[in-house]
């Protein structure tokens, strides 16, 4: 076995290729310089991480410039470098990058907003005395994402991946002093390592299948016609082909990593890191990474699945994007801290992307992948600087009438409000939801989905309009006076607000420019994109289901100011549901109920075990051993002592009469070594002459 | 009797002198003094051998009288010292009165 | 046979024998001077120069000394009651004897092997420096190391423990 | 005309040698050589004690001896027979024989050192393959020579000035030898004729004198340091301190022995010097080309007597140094400095020939002498000296 890492690039590869490296390699560089410096260099340590963030959106803009031109040109861009890493025989374990459209997007989008978070965070944790290690995780946490983007192997996208789960533990635990953090950030490793021992499988499945893990590499890459159909012939039971099994699996590592339905408890905890870090967590890097992952293996998703059709891991993508949507958009209805909100809002935001990937393909997942970055990033911002503003309050009902008191707050959160709850025509939101609503509805395997989604779009317009008019409308119900949070905060606001708005021309069906980047189809602007069949009257649904949501949210919550300690007007109204949902449904306490409730049984019988049965037997052998002990016991003291102890005196004697010889005297030893040197000498003398 | 015969009995007289200046002095002193006579015995057998050896240009002999010598150095600095130390502790240079090392 | 051998063999057995019997520890250590100088002009007269005047140097001028200072300074001068011999004086003269007589046998019985005459080595100093320099060079690091760690343990054993001599 | 008075003591000794049978030819050309020095040296060790007593009186604006024959030239004769005629006290308590030896052992060491320097163009007594390692071997033994001196004698001042005196001599030995091992380093011989004969040429009439490098002149600076204490010159006469210790480890000699002392340590100071002159300033060597009619043992014998005159320019001049000072100077400030100038020599060894060693060697050793001679003299123990009274 000989490992050697020759880097083999290939024709095609651009220099901007062969350089993508760079991208992740600048954070994770820096945040090991920043692990070195000591904790007062605060200026430096953020420095460092931003210029090197800013630097990869440089590089990332480059190489999205770069596919686009290519695809500008009508030739699709999809450039990889591979780098044998372990060689064991003629069986390889490759390494590589990819530079697509689909990566480009994401890296332009995982950069930016990135960037926009962490010169936020130079403002929001401005007192915190471990400024520096934030700042590397921090970096770490960015850089293991863009690997997560640009690789091109399975592999080595699951050691980013993994990176990404290690610096998630180390930021939502950041205030370990906080036990709640700490358990958080155990929650949120534990729970999404479930998903990825499923993943670990896939991976190894289809290495063992296809003997590669690379994604694309001229023809013979495991996402290409050739290996899929090789899986698609292997079967593996339950009616499965290997294709759909593996997909599975990776489904299941995207689950656990992207909150899907079982697995989404860890990811509302995760609320107990500093603000920043949920920013990037919801918006940008991790979540994100789910559905990244389902994008980035979607022919092996959809391999088999009939034209417009579905298959079996593609339905269940759909159905679980689609119940988790609705399931967490009922969680949020009833929640009171403000961030909690946001972290169920996102849930249910991923739940639309699933279920738009499962639908309609990786362009509508991924358009709402990108604008729900955005806005999210916007709300979690701008909650964060509510919360900054209110003294790290964040209980909404003590909140109220902001809207004065924080302008520059109250309209980008407006915005992002707006947008995540789709409001028509201006908004991002608005578009990546109708597409995938759109898809819903065209799907041939039944309409569940839809009415699901479309209810999923009624809560969330309900929910942001009770938040927002919870925290901005009313009068001020908290304690001391609010303040308007610092520019640093702020201007990241409006950048993201203005990208909240304007990402939405990129993805109207009169110009369905996304779609056709990232499935290579030239696209030209033409108005009879709303002329499809049904088009319309679906729009006027959702536009229709919206208004009906901000409606009923403002009719209920808006513009009256309820004391803290005064029950919700659903708990009054239905008061069963209401504490079913604010209690989550009873997940955690069903997890609790059920799996932990099983371990602990398990650890019980186990115990029960040691003490009765193992303990008895021991307790037996015990028993005959000392029996015989004290026989030997008997025997000693009666008979054996005797001579014994007239051996020991004689030995000691004899002990004594040896001791004498080592008096102490230099001399003596001096003697003892020449008696011997003679005898020696003699002995060696006569040998040799005789 | 040849003249390497000479130099060899030579050098074993002074070693033996030497060793039993080790043995029989009271003076740790005198006991370190004795143990340099025997090296500087060997010392003589090794420049004797070189010299009467069949290879005298190797330098093999010489050079390790040489060495010696610069070991033997090295040995009295030290043995020198912890006497003085010893001195200091015991106020003593007698080695019947030193025993602490009984068993 | 010389005479000159005769010389320098008296010269330093009685050099010797007037170490280990004389009463007065200063002389003792004069009288070691005595046989250093007999021993380093046997290796004269042996063609071995260097080591020769490295003997002289090093010992007449280095250790005679500090073992001067060393009796200097622990008083050994008078000379102690009770006789200077250790009470075991009578052992270790046997065994010196035994030595001698074994090693003397060794060489007597062995004379026939020896060769009679000696070849005339031209050795310079420049011989043996390059050999320092090339074959020994080893050795030499090892011995210079040695040296260091003797002066330093040397300095370090024989120094107050309050450092009140500085 | 000129090679005969350059040879002129070879040819008078080849032609004595000559009168005998050829038995005894190599046995007598040895004994006349050792005849000519010991007969050399005494007078000149006259000269210098006229030239010293002379010379400081002058320096104390005192006349010094004039009294005996014209200008008082003959006053050490005038010693000499004093001293031989006085009696030869020996204290009761003394170790009489040691007491003896020490002054013999003294003077025999002290004219060995002479067999190995070459005195002229082929007037070298022992063509030796290691002479400069003789010669030390044979400086080393004055020092026990010395401590049998002040042991002997019974006497605390004597013995103090004794163990002052080895211990002085020991430190400054090994600077000594440092600053000799670099000559050696660059002739590539420990025999004193081939060294001679290495600075025994000339550039535009100027002699290759080892004096005139860099590392030649530190070299020489630390050699004559070291020179000066190991014949117990002032500044460094602590042995012989006659304010603390009445005469140091010769406080108890008197009459003949006294004179041997006083012998040992003028052709100690003779043979040092003569050593000196051998490594730095070209031995029996002409200074200038065209000063080469001269007789080679002319120019060597000058040049010892100009040693011997810095000597006692040096004793007139200086103070005495106490114990500390002078142990703290051979250790902390005379030992470095000559070890790095083993190094430098290395360094001007490698360079070879050019501008360049001249240039790096002299930065080295300049700044290595300005900064470290800086540090030294601000150091605290050269200040004003703290008594502690016996109590």
């Amino acid at each position: 076995m000989q490992e050697a890492l020759q880097f083999t690039p290939q024709v095609a590869a651009s220099s901007i290729a062969q350089i993508l490296w760079l991208i992740p390699a600048g954070p994770m560089v820096m945040s090991g310089v920043i692990a070195l410096l000591r904790q007062r260099r605060r200026t430096l340590a953020s420095t460092l991480a931003i210029g090197s963030l800013a630097f990869s959106l440089l590089l990332a803009l480059a190489a999205f410039g770069h596919v686009l031109s290519g695809w500008m040109s009508g030739h699709a861009v999809r450039e990889t470098v591979k780098i044998t890493w372990i060689q064991v025989g003629n069986s390889t374990v490759d390494l590589g990058w990819v530079l697509d459209p689909l990566s480009a997007v994401m890296l332009v989008m995982v950069t930016f907003v990135g960037l926009l978070i962490f010169i936020y965070s130079v403002g929001y944790m401005a007192h915190d005395e471990n400024f520096t290690r934030f700042f590397c995780f921090l970096s770490l946490f960015a850089g293991a994402m863009l690997g997560v983007v640009i690789a091109n192997s399975l592999l080595l996208l699951f050691m980013c991946w993994e990176l990404v789960g290690l610096t998630s533990y180390l930021l939502i635990g950041f205030w370990y002093q906080k036990p709640s953090a700490a358990a958080a950030a155990k929650k949120a490793f534990l729970t999404t390592r479930i998903g990825d021992v499923f993943f670990l499988l896939g991976i190894v499945w289809l290495f063992a299948q296809t003997g590669t893990l690379l994604f694309y590499n001229n023809g013979a890459g495991s996402m290409e016609p050739a290996a899929l159909v090789g899986l698609l012939a292997a079967p593996a039971g339950w009616g499965l082909s290997a294709a759909g099994a593996i997909a599975l699996l990776i489904f299941a590592g995207a689950a656990g990593k992207s909150g899907q339905l079982p697995l989404h408890v860890w990811l509302p905890d995760a609320m107990e890191g500093p603000t920043p870090v949920s920013a990037l967590i919801h918006a940008a890097t991790m979540v994100a990474a789910g559905v990244y992952l389902v994008a980035r293996v979607f022919p092996l998703m959809q391999a088999g699945a009939p034209m417009g059709g579905s298959n079996t891991a593609l339905t269940v993508v759909t159905w679980v994007g689609a119940s988790t949507a609705v399931f967490a958009a009922l969680i949020a209805v009833a929640q009171n801290d403000i961030k909690r909100i946001l972290a169920y809002s996102t849930v249910s935001q991923l739940g639309y992307m699933m279920a738009g990937l499962g639908l309609g393909g990786v362009a509508v997942g991924m358009f709402h992948l990108i604008t729900h970055a955005f806005f999210k990033a916007l709300l979690f911002m701008g909650a964060g600087s509510v919360i900054h503003g209110c003294h790290e309050e964040q209980d909404v009902r003590n909140m109220g009438g902001l809207w004065k008191k924080m302008p520059a707050t109250f309209a980008t959160y407006a915005i992002g409000m707006l947008a995540l709850s789709g409001f028509p025509l201006f908004f991002s939101g608005f578009w990546s939801k109708d597409a995938i609503l759109e898809s819903a509805h065209n799907w041939h395997s039944g309409k569940g989905p839809y009415f699901m989604l479309v209810f999923g779009a009624l809560l969330t317009a309900f929910y942001m309009t009770r938040q927002v008019s919870y925290v901005f409308f009313g009068k001020w119900r908290g304690h001391g006076h609010a303040h308007e949070s610092p520019r640093v905060m702020t201007v990241p606001l409006a950048l993201l607000a203005f990208f909240a708005i304007a990402l939405g021309v990129l993805g109207t069906p009169a110009w369905p420019w996304f779609r056709s980047f990232l499935t290579d189809k030239p696209a030209a602007f033409e108005w009879a994109g709303f002329n499809e069949p049904g088009l319309i009257q679906l729009m006027a649904t959702s536009t229709l289901v919206v208004f009906v949501g901000l409606g009923l949210g403002w009719l209920l919550y808006g513009n009256r100011s309820p004391k803290p300690e005064e029950a919700d007007v659903l708990e009054k109204a239905v008061p069963p549901i209401w504490s079913v949902l604010h209690n989550r449904l009873y997940v955690d306490e069903l997890y609790g109920g059920t799996v932990i409730a099983f371990y602990a049984w398990w650890a019980r019988v186990a115990d029960w075990l040691d003490r009765r049965v193992w303990g008895g037997m021991v307790a037996a052998v015990t028993g005959l051993f000392s029996l015989w002990a004290k026989l030997n016991r008997f025997l000693d003291t009666n008979w054996v002592d005797g001579t014994f102890d007239k051996g020991c005196e004689e030995l000691s004697a004899g002990g004594g009469l040896v001791a004498r010889v080592q008096s102490g005297r230099v001399q003596t030893y001096l003697r003892l070594l020449a008696l011997a040197v003679v005898v020696l000498a003699a002995i060696l003398i006569w040998s040799s002459r005789g | 009797m040849t003249p390497l015969a000479g130099y060899l009995l030579v050098a074993a007289l002074v070693f033996s002198i030497g060793l039993a200046g080790a043995l029989t002095r009271r003076n740790a002193i005198l006991v370190l003094i004795g143990i340099e006579l025997m090296l500087n015995a060997a010392n003589l057998n090794l420049i004797a051998f070189w010299r009467y050896g069949p290879h005298p240009e190797a330098l093999t002999g010489m050079m390790f009288a040489v060495f010696s010598i610069a070991v033997a150095a090295a040995e009295a600095a030290v043995g020198l010292g912890l006497v003085i130390s010893i001195y200091r502790h015991a106020h003593t240079t007698d080695l019947d009165e030193m025993n602490r090392m009984k068993g | 046979m010389t005479i000159v051998f005769w010389i320098l063999a008296a010269l330093t057995v009685s050099g010797g024998l007037a170490t280990v019997l004389l009463k007065n520890t200063v002389h003792c250590a004069l009288a070691v001077t005595g046989a250093f100088a007999g021993l380093a002009l046997m290796f004269l007269q042996l063609d071995a120069q260097f080591a020769g005047f490295a003997q002289i140097l090093v010992y007449i001028g280095a250790v005679a000394i500090l073992v001067v200072f060393a009796i200097l300074l622990t008083r050994g001068s008078e000379t102690p009651k009770g006789g200077i011999f250790s009470h075991t004086w009578l052992a270790g003269l046997c065994l010196a004897a035994a030595v001698f007589a074994v090693l003397g046998w060794a060489v007597l019985s062995s004379q026939h092997a020896l060769p009679l005459e000696a070849g005339s080595p031209v050795v310079s100093v420049m011989d043996i420096g390059n050999a320092l320099m090339s074959r020994y060079v080893l050795p030499l690091e090892i011995v210079a190391l040695l040296l260091t760690a003797a002066m330093i343990g040397a300095v370090i054993v024989a120094m107050h423990e309050k450092g009140d001599l500085k | 005309m000129v090679t005969t008075l350059d040879q002129i003591f070879v040819a008078l000794k080849l032609w004595i040698v000559g009168l005998l049978p050829a038995a005894l030819q190599p046995t007598a050309g040895v004994l006349l050589s050792v005849v000519a020095i010991i007969a050399t040296f005494p007078a000149l060790f006259a000269i210098a004690v006229l030239l010293e007593r002379k010379g400081l009186g002058r320096m104390q604006n005192r006349i010094g001896p004039n009294r005996v024959g014209p200008l008082g030239i003959l006053q050490p004769v005038a010693d000499g027979l004093k001293s031989l005629t006085k009696e030869d006290i020996v204290p009761f308590s003394a170790d009489a024989a040691v007491h003896f030896m020490a002054p013999v052992v003294l003077v025999v060491v002290v004219f060995m050192g002479f067999a190995v320097l070459p005195m002229g163009r082929n007037m070298t007594l022992v063509h030796m393959d290691s002479a400069l390692l003789f010669y030390f071997a044979m400086g080393a033994c004055t020092e026990l020579s010395i401590f049998m001196a002040g042991w002997a004698s019974r006497n605390k001042y004597s013995l103090l000035g004794a163990m002052r005196a080895v211990a002085q001599m020991i430190s400054y030995e090994v600077p000594m030898l440092m600053s000799s091992v670099t000559v050696v380093m660059i002739t590539g011989s420990l025999s004193l004729d081939k060294i001679v004969e290495a600075q025994n040429h000339y550039t535009w009439g100027l002699p290759h004198w080892y004096i005139f490098t860099p590392w030649g002149l530190a070299a020489f600076l630390m050699f004559a340091i070291a020179a000066t204490a190991e014949t117990n010159r002032s500044p460094f006469d602590l042995p012989e301190g006659e304010s603390e210790l009445v005469a140091g480890y010769f406080t108890e000699y008197s009459g003949f022995k006294f004179a041997e002392f006083f012998l040992g340590e003028y052709v100690g100071m003779l043979s040092i010097s003569g050593l000196g002159t051998t490594l730095f300033l070209g031995g029996w060597s002409a200074p200038l080309e065209i000063l080469g009619f001269m007789p080679s043992w002319f120019w060597f014998f000058s040049k010892i007597m100009m040693g011997i005159c810095v000597f006692i320019w040096l004793r007139g001049t200086l103070p005495r140094l106490r114990q500390d000072q002078l142990m703290n100077f051979a250790w902390k400030f005379v030992l470095p400095m000559t070890l790095l100038n083993v190094f430098v020599v290395g360094l001007w060894r490698f360079l070879g020939e050019g501008w360049m060693r001249w240039v790096g060697c002299s930065a080295i050793l300049l700044l290595a002498y300005v900064t470290v001679g800086r540090a030294e003299m601000n150091r605290k123990h050269y200040g004003p000296r703290s008594y502690r009274y016996a109590e």
